[in-house]
């Protein structure tokens, strides 16, 4: 069994064929796989328009930060394999991937769908990365779900 | 001790710069330090009520002591992914 | 809501991001993926080296019972904007996908998980589909799960 | 009336052949489309046991009516993904 573990933050667009080959060996016949994307068009109470998000990352404590998830999932999920965990920075228009969790395993009943889930939940509980959008009526940054402040 | 903190998104905004340096005494806590910085940073009082602090890239609570040399951040609540 | 649906049988390479991009509207936040890959090595009570595996479908079938798949999901649930079903068929080598299933919405709080893990599990079950495994000892057809017949 | 049955994987292999094509009286369900394959076919006798049944690509249970210029499809329990 070969525990390959991705970590990344990285500026580049996310490819998952690329991610999902890197931890991908002779043994592995199921991926579950998570990716999150820029939304357009929005509705929080009110319309809203973004035209990009702009991602920044704490980047030394997100790689250790991401490294910890990655572990946390290998206790909770023992037969799991490859994990790779990618978060994308830099300015972000909609409809791209912006994260990506794998996870893969020998078969799909190995908690890989409940891994992924996992990460993806962790990921943006505790990694400190923060995104600030930008639309129509200014700019705002994103925290937890709720909007900071607004400036134009 | 010379200590220098790192912000981050709403806090690096509002501070206009990436970093603040300061003099504490020897093993202060990270809740002192919070109190010290709205004090003397009056365009981050409010972020110091809902404030994460990491020092060595872990999360740190209030009652943690900053030891020499730490690479000490501060941010906002998270919203990656 | 774009509701988008792809259905694909396919003798192709399975390119995850462009298939991703096919079911992604200003509204989508977020894709779970499921991907099947051909195991290299395995162990069904004995070792077993696969050198590779040869896939038929009963295509108009297949297109027409992963359709019904999709329609299933969209019942269970409606939050699932995208989904796409795609079985590659054809000589696939080890560590190469064999099939897809996305499903995109909104956020990922809307089952997207739960439907992929649904569509991957339906889809094995009753998608007229077949495999032949072809190794240093011959050939045999798999059988849902187990083996019918060994020849050289 | 004529009919043509399409044959996949295993019962291909067996048959040798990518279809059979029989005389069956009009309105035989498939049950009896099954027996008749078994008696007349006997290297896919065994097969006839587990076989899967799609009339017009629906699955059809033994009691399904053949209905006139009907797809027929026989094959194993399915295997892709």
């Amino acid at each position: 069994m070969s525990k390959l573990t991705l970590i990344e933050i990285t500026q580049d667009e996310i490819d998952l064929d690329a991610l999902l080959s890197r931890i991908t060996s002779v043994n592995t016949g199921a991926a579950a796989i998570f990716t999150g994307l820029v939304r357009g068009f929005t509705q929080n109470g009110r319309q809203n328009v973004t035209e990009y998000l702009e991602y920044e990352a704490y980047q030394p404590m997100a790689e250790e930060i991401m490294k910890q998830v990655a572990e946390e999932i290998r206790i909770k999920w023992p037969d799991v394999e490859g994990i790779a965990l990618v978060q994308r920075v830099g300015r972000l228009f909609p409809q791209t991937p912006t994260v990506m969790i794998a996870c893969s395993a020998a078969h799909r009943n190995t908690g890989v769908f409940e891994a992924a889930r996992y990460g993806i939940d962790r990921l943006k509980e505790i990694v400190p990365v923060w995104k600030k959008e930008v639309g129509p009526n200014g700019e705002a940054w994103v925290e937890g779900e709720h909007f900071h402040e607004i400036r134009k | 001790m010379n200590v220098k903190v790192l912000l981050f998104a709403t806090l690096r905004d509002r501070a206009g710069s990436k970093f603040l340096e300061l003099e504490i005494p020897d093993a202060m806590n990270v809740g002192d330090l919070k109190h010290r910085i709205a004090t003397d940073f009056p365009t981050l009082r409010e972020s110091m009520n809902s404030v994460l602090v990491a020092i060595n890239r872990e999360y740190a609570f209030d009652e943690g002591l900053i030891p020499v040399n730490a690479e000490i951040a501060m941010f906002p609540p998270v919203s990656g992914g």
